[in-house]
């Protein structure tokens, strides 16, 4: 354990791993929904850090895009349109806080005594020097072109299908509905 | 140089979700979208049938990637022909309320895109991307009928499990993907013989089972579906009974049987849990239900446990006892998907003559809609499996498989299946001795309404079904010569 | 041409083309409905009496008029049907009571009447039920054994008794014909549920065997059977998950609860049916499967099987003395009588098997006679309750004659049909197959020949109370019909049934020894 | 530096998203719970990568496909959440029990 | 079996008189209605022509003795041969004779007796089913047959019995006597199934034979079966504790309490134990002396009990068991001939009893002899047949019962029952004394009833007259010494036949015999004649000679009533009535009443309460389940994710940790 702390890049994982850690937990504690979003915000900034470490910067920069730049705006935007609760409230989490503890260290037992058994000394090699991005074009292009394609189509029925819930329609259609 | 004949019935039903879609924009009269839709998915056909007598017994795409194999084959058509049946079951549904005709066809065509192409993936993103295809469209459609709360209700509960059954099944994916350095099957197969003690793959097989088992609606990971499909309209509940749980079903053979294959031995006693409680549980509840779409929610949990109880065979049998164990899952789900099918298309047009979806609500439908009535018997115990209608033999061939394996929990497995399906029986009979032995309900509406005619597309899915059900039920060869 | 398979397909498939046609004659055409119902019920009893002309009785081993087509290919059932000596006596039984049953209920319309339904299942139990008897491979058995389900359910259901009555151990009171429909249902279910997974199990260890092909034929599984294929635990199982199956059905005690409460619940022609054909599928399916393809575990299993079927003669005669309602009192005595056949299969002897065989044809005979004549009665009168009946010799002389004659068959008077059965199971049980424990046999001989005189105590008692005396102030006065033509039609061939069968045993006898013998010999060594 | 470490982060935002997804009432949280999980599965996918050099770069492919796919969902739901909101004026999901037993 | 013949083209048709009586009464059943007599001259021209047949057989085995026997097969079931068939040896056509006879006459006079009685056809039709069913019996070669004619008479009985079954009771006679005899039957079936399986065959001729040459497989079962087929006969010939059911037979009309419960039905038993006699002689003859008991008992408190009825035809039903008393014990002593002769002497003068009480209740309207008396005159012919047939039964020298009960006695002394002889001599005077008693309370006195004597028509006193004639002479056919021609005929059987004589004249104890009877009729003139003082005038008049006597006949009276009367009259018989009516009787209504309890219980309690209720509660039990099951579902999507990720968690760690 002692050669652990010898690598610089470890010392630069720790940073931002807590720093990751602690905003990945202010995300589910905070009661405030916009801090949350910020939080995540925080959270998914270190883990693209992480994957820059890790030498993937293109799926680090697709993270920063997406998530950062669309996703969370996406959040705020729904923040907004249903005015949830901005301000701090008691009953932001349920009572089941108790429980959902539990689950999750268990959860979290689990993964880590599995991953510790399976990759105890496996090491991440070539830090820093990333895939190549073009080698990623390829793959995509070539071998996983078909997922690629389909995915498009995920996207263009979450599109539709956004829309479609989203839109506000004739009032009548509510109350309509509302009843049964 | 990629081979599109093998891509055809995809790139078809693609196609036609485009055109329906951009037609939508235009088209004044909607329910052309609906035309257009049943149009393609009979095109899609073609090609399938093409693809099946051709010559070339197996087509592998992308390295291996994206195989169209008679297996694939088979599931496409059942796919194909269970939308064929939805949209059928779609068109007074849909009209009668005020809906996005133009989208909701959009969605369901792009949710059997997402089945056809999850038939054939054989790598782990192709899985993910197809369950995801399947299940997005499905999100929507289940909270189709905005003004109601049930619906919303019922599209957000099946979203969050469904996104968080996405989680762990990626999640455990990852773990595969670290553990094996594979992302096709066959890679993956070749390394997990090595890897049965290894606790991480264990917990990367078992997250993969239940993210699954969300799709398929397996105890523990079935609680979305019965309120889901009580709050879903009809059609929809009808698609993600019967070919949402079947691409459930599809990527569960794939992950066991081709991904980790030789480490069965991790992988079957999770099934034999799942397969008995889905059982078990699922009938005991579906005792107490009332509304008949709940109740058929819960049979169809239960169903699901029978479709499970093959897989446990998978340790103590052969390369051919595999391939029976396979086939007696498929032939089970074909079977399953025309009983089911008619059962809701039976639903939609009981609900509106009866003006009610509940047991009692049906009381005495034999007398003023024989027709009705004639079917739910049909439907319903075929769905209990009495000879000679079409469910006997899934269960039959169910049955068979665990018995060849000879071993002791398989046996017990059968002893359990063998009890529920006496429960089963208990209340499926209690809907047909509603609808024929008791007076008619005071619920009923005026005249006017219940003599109304039932639609013909209806009538259509309804005669389609029943033929089936009876024919598959006197000749059932004609399923298994393309199942086994 | 008839005896190449046609001839069998005809009798089981014509009721069925029957109830279709039915199904699409119109409501309100009741002659048509009429016309056709007899004509596809005529027709399979006209077919089987010219094959009773062609039937080789010196070869009733043998399966004859049978064919083997390929079904369901690959699982490897096959359409393969066929009868034998055994099997032969029950078709013609069936082809029979279906044709008289569907006659009386020309002018016996059970409520609510609906004509075109009620014929139509009365075929379709046709199809059923002389379906089983020809089947050859155990999934088409199985499938028509099944199948006889849906339109007994429906009969008893739809056209039940209307009454109210306490459910034992529910609160709650049902109307008998619901509760008993669902507890038939229930029952034949569960029993069969096992019954398939034998069937399975025999299929999967048929693979086992030279030729190593996995079957459902029954004649191989009898040749494989009889050679000691099957044994040990595994063997011991799979009788037991039969028995099972078998034993709901025929009823044996205890699993014979859903009997009284669906023959009281169903409609005259449903308690005939069920009384006549659909309790002998049971033992039936002991003589034809059970025995033959797992003799050795039937040595094992015969003397429980011969205690039970004593406990059930005892208890079902005991059980009939306690009643006050006629037809349940009648039914209870099918308990009974299904006791001896099954004692008389417990004894794995060739007197015994003949004496089970004659005896289902009696029985058939003898109590689907009982039950048409309390249906009519209780038509006349009303009630069942035997408080309220009486002097009912006075008030229908016919009618009251026929059942007194009929409760004499059925009490086994030498020289009817009922009598052989019980002389020649008792017989059997004296004399057991080789090896059997002689102690459980003969004390079951013993109770047996009790049994005998328990039962002439409830006819008599029952005779005495409804036929007897003079009639009640309730009745004095009315002038109520007599038995008429159409009832007669259905009665008169059966006593005169009876009484050939009686006075002529070589009737069945002459198609079944030679089979039996044969069973027998292959399974046990003789 | 080992791969481990990556992981136990990794496991360590999952357990923290399915805390979140178990509490949350407000339907927005609970998605972004969720993003929580599948942002560890790409943490997970590109270790590995990292780990294993594959020659098609599964691990980072993947990880795109995730992204993207989440992407689409949070649209979904919240749209889904919208809807909701619009019938009942609440976006807490453990007040949603129209439809039980 | 000496100059044996084959009977020639007679005996091949011998089963036409087997056949005739049921042709007869379907033909009744189906015409009857519609003709002068109801049917009546069917049956009667039917049994005149069995009358004739049996006649002609009975003289051809006198002229030289027929063996006949032909079988014909119905059913080959494995080893078993089920046969109808028809034998004409010296026994059976005795018996033909004896049925034929009587059948004949019974039925000629019923014709009178039930002119214009509420179901005259159906009578003629069950009374023809009857004669068929004897017939059946008697001609049967194998036991099976013989089953099926003894249960057919069973029931023939139960329906005649039964007859006026508009009173309860009636229908109660009748069922108490099928169910008595079904009870004893269980013997006789199980018996007939242990020879039969034992020797491979149910026809006598094999039976016997093996019986004869001791067949190794018959050894061990020969006791066993020869008990079990004497329970049945047993019951069929009311012998102790079986008699019960035929006093109360007596409910039926009168014809057939005389042609079926005297004089032939009820010898069934008495038949089937000579048929089966050399089974008796041989293997099974360790337990003869068990029938001797049987019959000593039956013939002794049979007679007692006659004595205290006021019923005529009780007392005639009473007489009837204790004769069949003698028969049987005279069959367990080894005299077959004296079991047989006494048959067929008691056919004739019991069923003539009969038919003179059928007479005189015919014109009394009552059953009791309280309401009779002083009948001498105004029913001279029945009078006549009367005292011929009581002296016959009392067995006066020369009347048929003489004869036959002598040589019963002779064969009890001779073959080492003195104890049986003796208490059969104490019968002989029992029956004396109960007959006297009924002879003068009926006939002579004065007439105590109110309905209008008149003497009987035509058709019913000739079959009287007849009979009268008979009971005198019918003993005449077997006197020892003289002429011994029944011994010869009853002793042509097709079986090797244990060679004995009839007995000899044993003049003691004929004398002693003869001596009680008239001693009981003495007796009997001395107690119940006193109601004659009415009539003492006349009396003074006419026999002189009797006056002394009745001047001083008190204080013989006295000593009569002080040494003997009252004894046997009062504690001894009433002692016996006691415990026949309070105790056998008893078990027997009494076994009815414990199958009804049990009956009860078992259906009350078990069935409905215990096996029902068990599947019910599953039932009720997976209900509730599903109630639980159910909760699950809580509808707030939250939980149902805890739920999930717990039933993960839970998987993972099980499978961890058991892998």
């Amino acid at each position: 354990m002692g050669g652990w702390f010898t690598e610089a890049s470890n010392w630069w994982f720790l940073i931002i791993a807590a720093f990751i850690v602690v905003a990945s937990f202010r995300v589910v504690t905070s009661g405030n929904v916009v801090h949350s979003a910020l939080f995540l915000v925080a959270s998914l900034a270190g883990t693209a850090g992480l994957f820059l470490m890790l030498g993937a910067q293109f799926v680090a920069w697709v993270l920063v895009l997406v998530y950062i730049g669309a996703v969370v705006v996406l959040f705020l935007f729904g923040i907004m349109i249903t005015r949830a609760p901005t301000g701090p409230k008691v009953e932001a989490d349920n009572p089941r806080k108790g429980f959902a503890a539990t689950a999750a260290t268990v959860t979290f037992a689990v993964m880590t005594y599995s991953s510790i058994s399976a990759f105890g000394h496996t090491e991440v090699s070539k830090v820093g020097s990333g895939t190549a991005t073009e080698l990623i074009g390829n793959q995509l292009m070539g071998r996983f072109v078909l997922p690629f394609e389909v995915v498009s189509f995920v996207l263009l029925a979450a599109l539709v299908g956004g829309i479609v819930l989203a839109r506000q329609d004739t009032s009548d259609d509510i109350e309509e509905g509302g009843g049964q | 140089m990629i081979d599109y004949l093998a891509l055809a019935p995809e790139i078809v039903i693609a196609a036609t979700a485009v055109v329906v879609l951009l037609a939508d924009m235009w088209i004044v009269r909607k329910y052309w979208t609906a035309i257009i839709a049943v149009v393609g998915t009979t095109a899609a056909a073609i090609p399938l049938v093409v693809l099946a007598v051709s010559p070339v017994g197996e087509r592998s795409l992308f390295e291996g990637s994206y195989v169209v194999d008679p297996f694939a084959l088979v599931m496409k058509g059942v796919f194909l022909m269970a939308a064929y049946v939805v949209l059928l079951m779609s068109f007074s549904y849909v009209e009668s309320d005020r809906y996005y005709q133009g989208e909701y066809y959009f969605l369901l065509l792009l949710s059997i895109l997402g089945s056809l192409v999850l038939a054939s993936a054989r790598d782990l993103i192709g899985l993910f991307i197809g369950i995801e295809l399947v299940a997005t469209p499905m999100y929507v459609l289940a909270g189709f009928r905005k003004g109601d709360l049930k619906s919303n209700e019922a599209a957000l509960k099946y979203y969050l499990l469904g996104v968080l059954a996405s989680a762990m099944l990626l999640y455990g994916s990852s773990f595969v993907f670290g553990l094996t350095g594979e992302l096709t099957f066959a890679g993956i197969a070749s390394h997990a013989g090595g890897l049965v003690h290894e606790p991480a793959f264990i917990m990367a097989v078992l997250f993969i089972i239940a993210g699954v088992g969300f799709k398929v609606s397996a105890v523990p990971f079935h609680f979305w579906a019965p309120d889901t499909y009580e709050g879903a309209p009809t059609p929809i509940t009808a698609y993600l009974s019967v070919s949402s749980k079947a691409a459930g079903f599809v990527a569960l053979i794939a992950v066991t049987y081709r991904a980790f294959g030789p480490a069965s031995a991790a992988w079957a006693p999770v099934v034999w849990v799942m397969a008995a409680l889905s059982m078990t549980i699922a009938n005991l509840t579906a005792l107490k239900q009332d509304n008949i779409v709940r109740m058929l929610a819960y049979s169809s949990i239960s169903h699901a446990g029978f479709m499970l109880v093959p897989f446990v065979v998978a340790p103590y049998v052969d390369a051919a006892g595999i391939n029976g164990a396979v086939s007696a899952t498929i032939t089970y789900l074909v079977i399953y998907a025309f009983l089911n099918l008619g059962a809701f298309a039976l639903v939609i047009a009981g609900s509106r003559k009866a003006g009610s979806g509940t047991v009692q609500g049906w009381a005495g439908m034999a007398t003023y809609a024989p027709g009705l009535a004639f079917l739910g018997m049909l439907f319903f115990f075929g769905l209990a499996g009495i000879p000679p209608l079409a469910g006997w033999f899934a269960k039959f061939v169910m049955f068979r498989v665990v018995l060849t394996a000879g071993s002791g929990w398989a046996v017990g497995l059968a002893v359990i299946a063998a009890v529920n399906s006496v429960i089963a029986l208990y209340y499926y009979a209690r809907v047909i001795k509603s609808m024929w032995m008791d007076p008619v309900s005071v619920t009923v509406p005026d005249s006017e309404v219940r003599d109304a005619a039932v639609p013909m597309t209806l009538t259509l899915a309804l005669g389609i079904t029943a033929v089936a059900v009876v024919v598959l039920g006197v000749f059932p060869g004609i399923v298994t010569s393309f199942t086994f | 041409m008839l005896d190449n398979g046609w001839g069998l397909s005809l009798i089981v498939f014509l009721p069925l083309v029957g109830a279709l046609i039915i199904l699409l004659t119109p409501k309100k055409n009741l002659a048509a409905i009429k016309a056709f119902g007899l004509t596809f019920t005529a027709l399979p009893l006209i077919i089987a009496v010219f094959l009773i002309a062609r039937f080789d009785y010196g070869a009733g081993s043998a399966f004859q008029f049978g064919t083997d087509l390929s079904w369901i290919t690959s699982i490897n059932a096959r359409y393969h049907i066929g009868v034998d000596g055994i099997s032969f006596p029950m078709l013609i039984l069936s082809t029979i009571l279906t044709l008289l049953a569907l006659i009386y209920s020309f002018n016996h319309w059970p409520e609510p009447y609906n004509p075109k339904a009620f014929s139509a299942l009365i075929l379709v139990l046709g199809t059923a039920m002389n379906g089983t008897f020809v089947a050859l491979d155990l999934v088409l058995f199985f499938v028509f054994f099944e199948l006889v389900l849906l339109p007994m359910y429906f009969m008893i259901g739809i056209w039940g008794d209307k009454t109210m009555m306490k459910v034992p151990g529910f609160r709650i009171e049902a109307e008998t014909r619901l509760y008993a429909a669902i507890k038939f249902f229930v029952f034949t279910l569960f029993g069969s549920a096992f019954m398939l997974l034998g069937f399975l199990a025999l299929y999967y260890r048929s693979g086992d065997v030279a030729p190593f092909v996995r079957t459902f034929d029954i004649p191989t599984l009898i040749s494989m059977g009889s050679a000691g294929a099957f044994t040990g635990t595994f063997a011991f199982l799979v009788f037991g998950a039969l028995f099972l199956g078998f034993a709901v059905k025929v009823p044996m005690w205890p699993l014979h609860t859903w009997l009284p409460d669906a023959h009281t619940a169903a409609p005259t022609v449903g308690s005939v049916l069920l009384a006549g054909i659909l309790l002998k599928l049971g033992s039936y399916g002991f003589i034809r499967i059970s025995l033959p393809i797992l003799p050795q575990e039937a040595q094992r299993w015969a003397p429980a099987i011969a205690i039970l079927a004593v406990i059930g003669i005892i208890y079902g005669a005991l059980a009939c003395l306690a009643q006050s309602d006629m037809k349940r009192l009648i039914a209870f005595s099918s308990v009974g009588h299904m006791g001896f056949v099954m004692l008389g299969i417990s004894t794995l002897t060739v007197v015994g098997i003949n004496a089970a065989v004659i005896g289902m044809v009696a029985h058939g005979l003898i109590t689907g006679l009982l039950f048409f004549v309390a249906g009519s009665m209780s038509h006349r009168y009303h009630t069942r309750e035997m408080v309220r009946l009486g002097g009912n010799q006075k008030l229908m002389p016919k009618m009251g004659a026929i059942l007194g004659f009929t409760a004499i068959a059925s009490l086994g008077l030498p020289g009817l049909a009922g009598f052989w059965g019980e002389f020649m199971s008792l017989v059997g049980s004296y004399n057991p197959l080789a090896g059997l424990d002689l102690g459980v046999f003969r004390t079951a001989m013993v109770f047996g020949a009790i049994g005998t005189v328990l039962t002439a105590g409830y006819m008599l008692w029952m005779l005495q109370r409804v036929n007897l005396g003079e009639p009640s102030a309730e009745w004095g006065g009315h002038a109520l019909v007599d038995a008429d033509s159409y009832e007669l039609a259905a009665w008169v061939p059966l006593m005169v049934l009876i009484v050939a069968v009686g006075v002529f045993p070589k009737l069945v006898f002459g198609a079944t020894n030679s089979a039996v013998v044969s069973l027998v010999t292959k399974a046990f060594g003789g | 530096m080992s791969l481990v470490q990556f992981l136990v982060l990794g496991a360590l935002m999952f357990s923290f998203g399915v805390y979140g997804l178990l509490v949350r009432r407000n339907a927005v949280m609970v998605l972004l719970a969720i993003e929580l999980m599948l942002n560890a599965v790409n943490l997970n996918l590109i270790a590995f990568e990292a780990a294993l050099r594959t020659a098609f770069a599964g691990g980072q492919v993947f990880a795109i496909f995730v992204i993207t796919v989440a992407a689409a969902e949070v649209g979904i739901g919240l749209a889904i959440v919208l809807l909701i909101f619009r019938n009942r004026r609440s976006a807490n999901v453990d007040e949603m029990d129209l439809m039980r037993w | 079996m000496v100059h044996a013949s084959n009977g020639g083209v007679l005996a091949q048709w011998a089963w036409l008189i087997v056949v005739a009586p049921f042709v007869a009464m379907l033909a009744i059943i189906a015409f009857g209605k519609r003709m002068p007599r109801k049917g009546g001259e069917i049956a009667v021209t039917a049994m005149g022509f069995v009358f004739v047949y049996s006649a002609v057989l009975l003289i051809l085995n006198i002229a030289n003795g027929v063996i006949f026997e032909h079988s014909v097969q119905v059913a080959q079931i494995g080893s078993f041969t089920i046969e109808w068939g028809w034998v004409v040896d010296g026994l059976s056509t005795m018996m033909y004779f004896v049925v034929g006879t009587l059948s004949f006459l019974v039925f000629t006079y019923a014709t009178g007796y039930m002119k214009g009685d509420v179901r005259e056809t159906w009578f003629f039709a069950a009374f023809s089913l009857f004669a068929g069913a004897m017939l059946v019996l008697v001609s049967a070669p194998n036991l099976v047959q013989l089953i099926v004619g003894w249960e057919g008479v069973g029931l023939a009985s139960y329906l005649l019995i039964g007859h006026y079954w508009e009173e309860k009771e009636n229908s109660s006679a009748g069922m108490k006597a099928f169910y008595t005899n079904k009870i004893a039957d269980i013997g006789l079936i199980i018996g007939a199934i242990v020879l039969g399986t034992a020797v491979g065959s149910f026809r006598y001729s094999d039976i016997l034979d093996a019986a004869a040459n001791n067949l190794s497989s018959l050894a061990p079962v020969a006791v066993a079966g020869g008990v079990l087929l004497f329970i049945g006969a047993m019951g069929k010939s009311a012998q102790f504790p079986f008699h019960v059911w035929l006093p109360d037979a007596m409910a039926g009309p009168t014809p057939v309490s005389s042609l079926m419960h005297a004089a032939t039905m009820v010898t069934a038993g008495v038949y089937l134990v000579a048929r089966m006699y050399p089974l008796y002689a041989g293997m099974a003859s360790d337990m003869r002396v068990l029938i001797v008991i049987i019959g000593a008992i039956t013939l002794l408190i049979a007679g007692l009990l006659a004595i205290v009825q006021d019923d005529l035809k009780r007392v005639l039903a009473y007489s009837t068991v204790s004769q069949l008393g003698y028969m049987i014990a005279a069959l367990g002593a080894g005299g077959y001939t004296a079991g047989l002769f006494h048959l067929w002497t008691h056919a004739f003068f019991k069923g003539l009893l009969f038919l003179t009480a059928g007479s005189i209740i015919h014109a009394v309207h009552s059953n009791n002899m309280s309401d009779m008396g002083g009948l001498r005159k105004k029913m001279p012919v029945t009078f006549w047949s009367f005292t011929s047939a009581s002296l016959a039964l009392v067995a006066i020298i020369p009347f048929a019962g003489f004869f036959s009960k002598d040589e019963i006695l002779a064969t009890l002394g001779n073959n080492g029952y003195a104890w049986a002889m003796w208490i059969g001599i104490l019968g002989a005077f029992i029956t004396a004394f109960y007959m006297g008693r009924a002879m003068f309370l009926t006939f002579f006195g004065t007439y105590k009833g109110e309905a209008h004597v008149h003497e009987s028509p035509k058709v019913m006193t000739v079959p009287m007259a007849i009979l009268a004639v008979a009971s005198l002479i019918a003993g005449w056919v077997n006197i020892p010494g003289v002429y011994e021609g029944f011994h010869h005929w009853v002793t042509e059987r097709a079986i090797t036949f244990p060679s004995f004589s009839a007995e000899g004249f044993d003049v003691a104890v004929m004398l002693t015999g003869l001596g009680f009877a008239i001693f009981g009729v003495i007796v009997s003139y001395l107690i119940y004649f006193r109601d004659a003082d009415t009539q003492q005038a006349r009396d003074r008049v006419r026999i002189p000679v009797l006056w002394p006597l009745l001047e001083n006949k008190y204080y013989l009276d006295d000593l009569y009533l002080a040494v003997l009367v009252n004894p046997i009259k009062g504690p001894i018989a009433r002692a016996v009535n006691w415990t026949n009516s309070y105790l056998i009787d008893g078990i027997v209504n009494g076994a009815g009443i414990v199958a009804r309890y049990a009956a009860r219980i078992v259906y009350g309690g078990l069935d409905q309460k215990g096996i029902d209720l068990a599947i019910n509660t599953a039932a009720i039990v997976t209900g509730s389940a599903g109630e639980q099951a159910r909760r699950l579902q809580t509808g707030k999507v939250q939980h149902y994710a805890a739920m999930t990720v717990a039933g993960l968690a839970l998987l993972v760690i099980a499978i961890v940790i058991f892998i």
